[in-house]
């Protein structure tokens, strides 16, 4: 555990966008997360890995509160936010949210139209101060969810009447929509196939100039491809925690590593 | 399958290579479940929609006749001598005359008729005579001479309602037999109005004011009309409408998306339906006491029977809300809370109207419960006789004395002649007509949201 | 408020509704409103006090008791006038197409329906299951007899008109004396037992439910009012109570034993204020409506033959004394 | 100003604020909605919100009160002689009333000057005609008192008006200011529309609380009375209902009506449930989409039909043709038309459209993939429904069915027709049987004498039904609380 | 199209589990497939691969009849399994199905307890006499979806509480506990991480045994790993089938290469 002191230090010196200290999560009486110490820095992307009820959506889940919405999650630590706790009382986790996008594991586009389903967001947070800047972002949010060719001619069917895949770039796009400082993304390419995945990891390439992304992928490839940060749970502990490279080529941890050789899981 | 059953000894692939054309035994026989499945949702249907059509048809068969109406076309004369014996047209000497004193101008007027038709008079009593029309003609005269006194003295043509058993004559509800021993008419009449109808002065037409016109005392059915009360229950329409179905609704919204676990909610949702299983005659008691004895609002006023069916309905909107809110995938709840929606908004923008066709459907039932109650009204003073006129004004209808539909035919339904069985029959056509207008409208909303996902 | 307000009884409910019309037809006041909802439930609502807010008039088939004087004086309603208006015939009538159901004594209702009867001198529990088994004359079908339930002020009538007569006449009066100590008022409760196998059925309705009973059953009898009855001649016969057919003519003179009278009561605090309401308590009770020749008793009110001393009390607003 | 007017002033006054507050909002930042908290506006409604809520609170407030503030000052004015109780004197301020708003009119279309009020009397004038040409009919002549009266009435009316029209506008004013100046960018004004529009929701779902407080107020004192007169036990446990009709009832035990509203309600749900499940399940399963449209509304217009068309039906279609298969002729269990077998079967076909239209949209309700999973494994349809489907929708189907029973305990019509009124303990369904919505209505709509345990037991049955109802429905929410725990 | 004829020759020598003839599917006015031709063999894994949105989906729902759920969707052609033709009027698509088992894209385990989910299929098919050979169908085939150690503890606690891959791997074996001839499996692990994958890839290894088993997946590795034949679909089109080494290392169509090189999508 040297090594995360090691690293909070380096983050610091660098632009920390949301710090976690000792993060514990109950669902009842499951304790789905342990202790977790982590620091995510902006303009960076960070991909948390694990074997599957490791822990990662519901951790992730907490960076944006949205585990309030599960009346049994309870989550104490704190989280902060550019340096502010965002389980403050003061915070309005609505203007949290808007700052801190998701995208969900199960693409969940609303029964409205594709135009509706990317405007939703714009509209709520008064980005757009008419129709035609609505447009233009609704067609930049579809542009960059790389969906837009495909649905250009439909902006007005069902969000719902896509393809798994499609809806779930039509999620990315949604989220992208409300210009968020952070993007969550719960196994976003799960649903998507090569040539959108590329094209997706190049829009998260392309956030990460501007925010945080913070990605959970079961793919390692994709991991190593597109984070700069790679995050290891296991059983609802935070592993290892350090850059990509490091974790995929020379990992601290003995789980980790056997993780990623793929001995346990 | 069958080698199974046979051998006892289950294979590893028990339908391995048996043929898809031809059915094993075991999906013969969950296909006839299928197909009993079917047949008893397709029987549940049918027997709702026989009994719909068993009681649309005796409705129908039984109220028809309340659309039409017989009169009898009369020259009356409005005899000075009479109507305003001084002669000076003073308003309040004529209005001295009550309905009584037009009697002798009606008796002239028919034994005139009887006379240009060539018809034979047997009877010597004006009283006997005027047995073919309704006591209300002498009304109908007084109000055109109180409205038109510089008339008093001509001869003017009137359209006067027939009584309640010539009418009946007409539609053959009254025959010579069941007049035999009936003191209101004899079957000589009955000859005096078949030559009446040759000569056309008794005429059978549409009856308007069935559809129009105010309820009428118990000896006039001929009169009775259900318009009044129709604007009653449209009134208490309103404000059920505009009362539970936002109250319904917001409490449903407050208990399903923001309430939390606690006695509160707890106590509230007890309430709630345990006052879906209270008997409405006590929410009639109830509004006795809160809102004529307490809040000191008029009696017999639509808007205090809006307010107590309001409270009756509030359950079932609230129940019938609730369940279709909770019915919505949470899926989209995060879908609009992940984009920085708060909770109000994901509610109103998206979860209401996902919730829509339940809660459409809950108003429907609730405002057709509401529509054809009659117990509760008992106790505010709405059903009886309440021949109020067409309400002056916006307010003055929700404020005037009225009755309802259902009530009103509650009413003539208890009433000795038989004329206004027929009535309250024919009522019940309209109210289902009422009904359905008010349906069509709810349904049409609720296709606008159906849709799966 | 500009109109008069009534509630109260449902049979005199037809009687205040031709009233009211025809007042509203003669005077500039606005026509009354009529509710129905019971003797009980008008007089209650009668008592709740004095006010815009409560009825200034409640229609009653009964006598106004003591105990809800007292409750009205508790209430501040003190001064209250007491208006016959007639008499209500009570009739027993079946299908005209059924049997010959034309000729009654009290004692075939009682030996119909009582609970127990008088069979050889003593009291069984009643096991008729025709009329001719306890009076050759009548037809011989099964009993079925559609009576007012207990709630109706008619069972009242009925109980004390008929059953009780009856009893008397076959005896089961002294039987139950004997029984009972000689306490005539146990006697007579006795003999208001209606037999429960079924034969008697309670009507909890109104006459149209009866008549719907009588339609549905052939072999019915039922018990109506007589202006109900009047109305109805097309489908029912109705039958002589000890030999005299009922009629608002044998009814007034007192030959016709059925039959009670029917009440309304005034606040006198409300009138003087309520526009109208001494106008039409008046135009109730002038000749020209309640008299014998007027609409009401066209329509099957028995008139009253004391009207003149009711117009002169109505006049004078003389109240109840007690 | 008159309140409505008021009225109307604040509610231009908050659609003002919507305006000027949205614009300031945006001001603040320049016209770019970006920077502002919330969408501009909700600034808007915050401003309507602090302008119009507070200030119509005060004037209802006021227009209750008021009125009751000038009575009592005004009717010290009545000498103490002329009436003899609280009801007098109410009557006689009704009278008051009257007269001060004859006199308005009176000014209003000008048969009075202003200026005549001051020397008007009884003497000089004759009010009472002068009402009747403005259309104010008053039951007796004016008196002196009365008069006077009216008129103090009228000015403390008046001057009692001016300081509402000044407090309601003040607070008004107060609100929007206070809302205005605190508009800026960085005010959270859609947390406080929200927390605004929250407040109504939970008023909204109070009202059930205040209905059943209500509803419990308005028997109880009835209730007491009628156990001032009758034993509490015997009601509660006495095995007969027989009423005799003249006061002095002994036997008004409870248990025989609340057996037969038992076994009525039984009778139909077990018509209600079954055919309306059905029809909802085929509805939303198996029918085409025109086929819906058409038989749901249908089906739905049962539940529209006045009861007392299914009273009728009940008595006379379908008592006789029950009575031609169960009874003398037939299997001979039936003695009469009227049983809980008519009135069951009739009710629950009213209740159809309860179960069926709510299921319906419930299981409408259910999601696609739901039904796909059963179906990839090879489920047939009716077991997709019966076992994957059906169990999703169980809650809300139970809420319908709840429902329907709630309706059936409460239905009236259909049983005083269609099961008679006879109270009994029987297991029999063929027989006639009552229940105990149908005597209270029979009790409280009868001739009997209303101080007497007869007419006043009906708020006895009132409230014991109350009270049993509560309690099944606190049992069940503790059940469901249960099954649910387990669950999750 | 040449070597599609030749492959049909092989496959006919080898037995053909599936074939498909011209078949054409319409959804209301969108033709999404468009006369695909192909043979799926017995005890063999085939995979899809294929841009999103170009049909995978929608043919593999054609295989069991699943598209029949769908009202505007129209099935033409002939889809022949063990020669005889599924959508013949006299088959029971219940029974078909019951052959025929399938895993969705999206997670969809029923609200019941997991006991219940994987006894579904074995109860109405009347696979268990008793409650003894049920609990034993019910641990094998989880063991088999390689969830029971997670599981075992709470069978009877709901399937919707799971995690989204524990979701999925439920749902595999559901299916598997019908014991069908063919699985068709519609990216059976983009829920899943690399061990859970890589269990469920054994699991297809193991079923290749007994069935023939058809899986959609997006990637490519996978396809390679576990299938021994590769369709390649794009825009309704079947453009090429053959062994998967074939495809993968020396594709005949241009696109084919061109996706599996990464360059359409
Ligand atoms: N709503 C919930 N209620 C109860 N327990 C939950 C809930 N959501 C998740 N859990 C439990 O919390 C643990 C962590 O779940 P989580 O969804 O965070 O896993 P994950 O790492 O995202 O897995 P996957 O990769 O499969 O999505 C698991 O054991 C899961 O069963
Ligand atoms: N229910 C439906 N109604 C209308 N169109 C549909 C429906 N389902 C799919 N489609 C359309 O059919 C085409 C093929 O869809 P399909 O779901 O088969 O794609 P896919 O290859 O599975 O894509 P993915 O990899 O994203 O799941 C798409 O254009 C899609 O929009
Ligand atoms: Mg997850
Ligand atoms: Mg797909």
């Amino acid at each position: 555990m040297n090594d995360m002191t090691k690293i909070e230090r380096t983050v610091d010196m660098q632009t920390n966008k949301i710090s976690a200290k000792n993060v514990q999560v109950h669902y009842g009486d499951t304790h789905a997360i342990k202790d977790v110490n982590v620091e995510i820095q902006d303009k960076t992307v960070t991909s948390f890995i694990g074997p599957s009820g490791c822990g990662k959506s519901t951790f992730l889940r907490c960076l944006n509160r949205m585990n309030d919405t599960i009346d049994i999650c309870r989550v104490q630590g704190d989280i902060l936010l550019d340096g502010e706790d965002i389980y403050d009382k003061r915070v309005d986790p609505v203007q949290l949210r808007a700052k801190v996008g998701m995208v969900f594991q199960k693409p969940n586009p609303f029964p409205k139209s594709i135009y509706d389903n990317i405007a939703y967001g714009p509209r709520i947070h008064g980005l757009a101060r008419n129709k035609a800047e609505l447009d233009e972002i609704v067609e930049k949010s579809l542009r960059r969810g790389a969906i837009w060719d495909e649905v250009k001619d439909r902006l007005h069917a069902p969000g719902t009447g896509l393809s798994g895949g499609q809806q779930q770039r039509l999620c990315i796009a949604r989220a992208v929509a409300t210009e968020p400082e952070v993007l969550l993304m719960d196994e976003p390419c799960s649903a998507l196939d090569p040539i959108a995945t590329a094209q997706v990891e190049e829009l998260i390439d392309e956030l990460r100039e501007k925010f945080a992304v913070v990605i959970v992928t079961h793919s390692m490839q994709q991991a190593a491809r597109v984070s700069q940060k790679t995050a290891f749970f296991h059983m609802g502990n935070l592993v290892e925690y350090d850059d990509t490279t490091k974790i995929f080529t020379n990992p601290e941890d003995s789980r980790t590593e056997a993780y990623i050789t793929g001995r346990i899981g | 399958m069958t080698d199974m059953t046979a051998n006892g000894v289950p294979e590893a692939t028990p339908h391995a290579k048996s043929s898809l054309l031809t059915q094993d035994a075991h999906t013969k026989q969950r296909n006839a479940a299928e197909k009993r499945f079917r047949i008893y949702g397709i029987t549940a249907i049918a027997i709702g929609l026989v009994f719909l059509v068993l009681l649309i048809s005796s409705i129908l068969f039984k109220g028809v006749g309340a659309f039409q109406q017989t009169k009898l076309t009369l020259q009356v004369e409005l005899l000075e001598a009479k109507l305003d014996k001084s002669g000076t047209r003073d308003i309040e000497k004529i209005k001295k005359v009550t309905t009584f004193g037009y009697n002798p101008l009606i008796d002239t007027a028919i034994k005139r008729a009887l006379e240009e038709g060539g018809i034979e008079n047997p009877f010597s009593k004006g009283k006997d005579l005027r047995k073919l029309l309704s006591s209300g003609a002498a009304a109908q005269i007084r109000e055109f001479v109180v409205a038109n006194p510089d008339r008093i003295g001509d001869t003017v043509e009137f359209k006067l309602l027939a009584s309640s058993r010539v009418d009946g004559y007409l539609k053959g509800r009254v025959s010579r037999e069941s007049l035999a021993r009936d003191k209101n008419l004899t079957p000589v009449h009955l000859d005096m109005v078949d030559q009446m109808r040759e000569t056309g002065v008794v005429n059978k037409g549409f009856n308007l004011s069935f559809i129009t016109g105010a309820d009428a005392s118990e000896s006039r059915p001929e009169q009775a009309g259900i318009g009044v009360s129709m604007l009653g229950s449209f009134y208490m329409m309103l404000v059920v409408l505009t009362a539970a179905l936002p109250i319904g609704v917001a409490a449903s919204i407050y208990l399903e998306e923001f309430a939390k676990q606690n006695w509160f909610t707890d106590l509230i949702e007890v309430n709630i339906s345990n006052l879906a299983a209270v008997p409405s005659i006590v929410f009639g008691i109830l509004g006795l006491a809160v809102f004529i004895q307490f809040a000191h609002l008029p009696q017999s006023a639509p808007l205090v029977g809006g307010l107590v069916l309001t409270l009756m309905t509030l359950p079932t909107i609230i129940i019938s809300t609730r369940a279709s809110l909770k019915a919505v995938p949470p899926s989209i709840r995060e879908a609009a809370l992940g984009v920085g929606a708060s909770k109000m908004q994901t509610v109103f923008h998206h979860v209401l109207p996902l919730a829509m066709p339940g809660i459409l459907t809950g108003t429907i039932i609730g405002l057709a419960q509401a529509l054809g109650e009659t117990a509760p009204l008992l106790l505010i003073g709405m059903v009886g006789y309440i021949a109020s006129n067409p309400p002056e004004g916006l307010i003055d209808g929700f404020l005037s004395p009225n009755s309802a539909m259902p009530a009103q035919i509650y009413e003539w339904a208890k009433r000795a002649d038989p004329a206004y069985y027929e009535r309250a029959w024919g009522g019940i056509i309209i109210l289902l007509l009422f009904l359905m207008t008010m349906n069509i409208i709810a349904i049409l909303l609720r296709r606008r949201f159906e849709r799966r996902w | 408020r500009d109109q008069v307000q009534i509630a109260g009884s449902s049979t005199v409910l037809p009687y205040a509704s031709i009233v009211a019309e025809a007042f509203g037809e003669n005077f500039d006041f606005p026509t009354p409103v009529v509710e129905s909802g019971g003797s009980s439930a008008g007089l209650k609502r009668f008592c709740e006090g004095v006010g815009e807010n409560t009825i200034d008039i409640a229609n009653a088939s009964r006598k106004i008791k003591d105990k809800e004087i007292a409750k009205c004086a508790e209430a501040g309603v003190n001064d209250i006038i007491e208006v016959r208006i007639g008499y209500d015939g009570i009739v027993f009538a079946s299908q005209l197409t059924g049997p010959d159901f034309s000729t009654f004594e009290p004692a075939d209702i009682y030996n119909a329906l009582s609970a127990q009867v008088m069979v050889d001198g003593k009291l069984v529990d009643n096991s008729y299951n025709s009329w001719n088994e306890f009076n050759a004359e009548l037809p011989a079908v099964d009993i079925a007899a559609f009576i007012p339930g207990t709630k109706h002020g008619t069972r009242e009538v009925f109980e004390v008109k008929v059953m009780e007569a009856g009893c008397k006449a076959t005896g089961a009066f002294d039987a139950f004396m004997a029984a009972n100590g000689g306490d005539k008022k146990a006697a007579a409760k006795e003999c208001y037992k209606v037999r429960t196998d079924g034969k008697s059925v309670d009507i909890d309705g109104d006459y149209t439910e009866t008549l719907a009973s009588i339609d549905a059953n052939k072999d019915g009898i039922g018990i109506f009012g007589l202006a109900f009855y009047e109305n109805n001649t097309d489908t029912l016969q109705v039958a002589t109570m000890s030999g005299v057919t009922p009629s608002t003519d044998t009814i007034a003179t007192g030959e016709y034993p059925v039959s009670r009278p029917l009440y309304f009561y005034i606040k006198k605090a409300h009138i003087g204020v309520i526009p109208g309401l001494k106008e039409f308590a008046e135009f109730f009770v002038a000749e020209e409506i309640a008299g014998p020749d007027g609409p009401l008793s066209e329509y099957g009110l028995v008139a009253d033959p004391e009207l003149a001393a009711t117009q002169e009390a109505v006049a004078n607003e003389t109240a109840l004394t007690n | 100003m008159s309140a409505s007017f008021l009225l109307l002033t604040i509610l231009t006054l908050a659609a003002l604020g919507f305006v000027i507050g949205r614009g300031r909002a945006l001001r603040s930042v320049q016209g770019d909605r970006r920077r502002l908290h919330s969408l501009p506006n909700y600034y808007g409604f915050n401003v309507s919100m602090l302008a119009f809520v507070p200030a119509v609170l005060v004037l209802v407030l006021w227009v209750v009160i008021q009125p009751l503030m000038v009575n009592g000052a005004v009717s010290a004015m009545i000498p103490a002689g002329s009436y003899d109780d609280a009801g007098g004197l109410n009557l006689i301020m009704s009278d008051v009333g009257r007269v001060a708003n004859g006199l308005d009119a009176a000014i209003a279309q000008g048969a009075l000057e202003h200026a005549a009020l001051k020397t008007l009397s009884t003497s000089n004038t004759d009010i009472r005609a002068l009402l009747g040409t403005v259309g104010v009919a008053l039951g007796s002549d004016v008196s002196e008192d009365v008069l006077s009266a009216a008129l103090k009435f009228r000015e403390k009316t008046l001057t009692g008006n001016w300081i509402m029209t000044v407090v309601v506008l003040v607070i008004a004013g107060a609100g929007f200011l206070a809302a205005f100046f605190k508009t800026h960018a960085d005010l959270r004004a859609r947390n406080l529309v929200e927390r605004g529009v929250q407040m109504v929701l939970i008023g909204a779902a109070s009202i059930a609380i205040l209905t059943t407080l209500g509803i419990v107020l308005s028997l109880i004192f009835n209730t007491v009375s009628f156990f001032g007169m009758f034993p509490m036990g015997d009601f509660l446990f006495g095995l007969t209902w027989s009423p005799e009709g003249r006061g002095g009832s002994e036997h008004l035990g409870i248990l025989p009506l609340l057996w037969g509203t038992i076994y009525i309600s039984i009778v139909a749900l077990a018509v209600a449930v079954p055919v309306g499940l059905f029809a909802a399940v085929y509805l939303s399963e198996y029918a085409g989409a025109k086929t819906r449209a058409v038989a749901k509304p249908l089906l739905e217009v049962l539940a529209g039909i006045p009861t007392i068309v299914y009273g009728l039906f009940a008595l006379t279609i379908v008592g006789p043709m029950l009575v031609d298969v169960f009874g003398a002729e037939g299997l001979n269990w039936m003695q009469g038309a009227r049983s809980v077998m008519t009135a069951g079967l009739v009710m629950g076909i009213m209740l159809i459209p309860f179960v069926s239209s709510l299921s319906d949209d419930i299981i409408n309700a259910v999601p696609q993939a739901m039904r796909d999973g059963s179906y990839g494994l090879g489920a047939t349809q009716s077991e997709t429904v019966r076992q994957v489907v059906l169990p999703a929708a169980l809650p809300g189907i139970v809420g319908a069915i709840l429902l329907a029973a709630s309706r059936a305990i409460g239905e009236t019509m259909i049983v005083v027709m269609g099961a008679g009124a006879a109270a009994r303990l029987s297991m029999n369904p063929f027989e006639a049987m009552t229940t105990v919505t149908a005597k209270i209505v029979s009790q409280l709509t009868g001739d009997a004498d209303f101080a007497s345990p007869e007419a006043l037991v009906a708020f006895a049955l009132g409230m014991t039904l109350f009270i049993l109802t509560l309690g099944l429905n606190v049992l069940a929410l503790l059940i469901v609380r249960k099954y649910r725990e387990q669950y999750e």
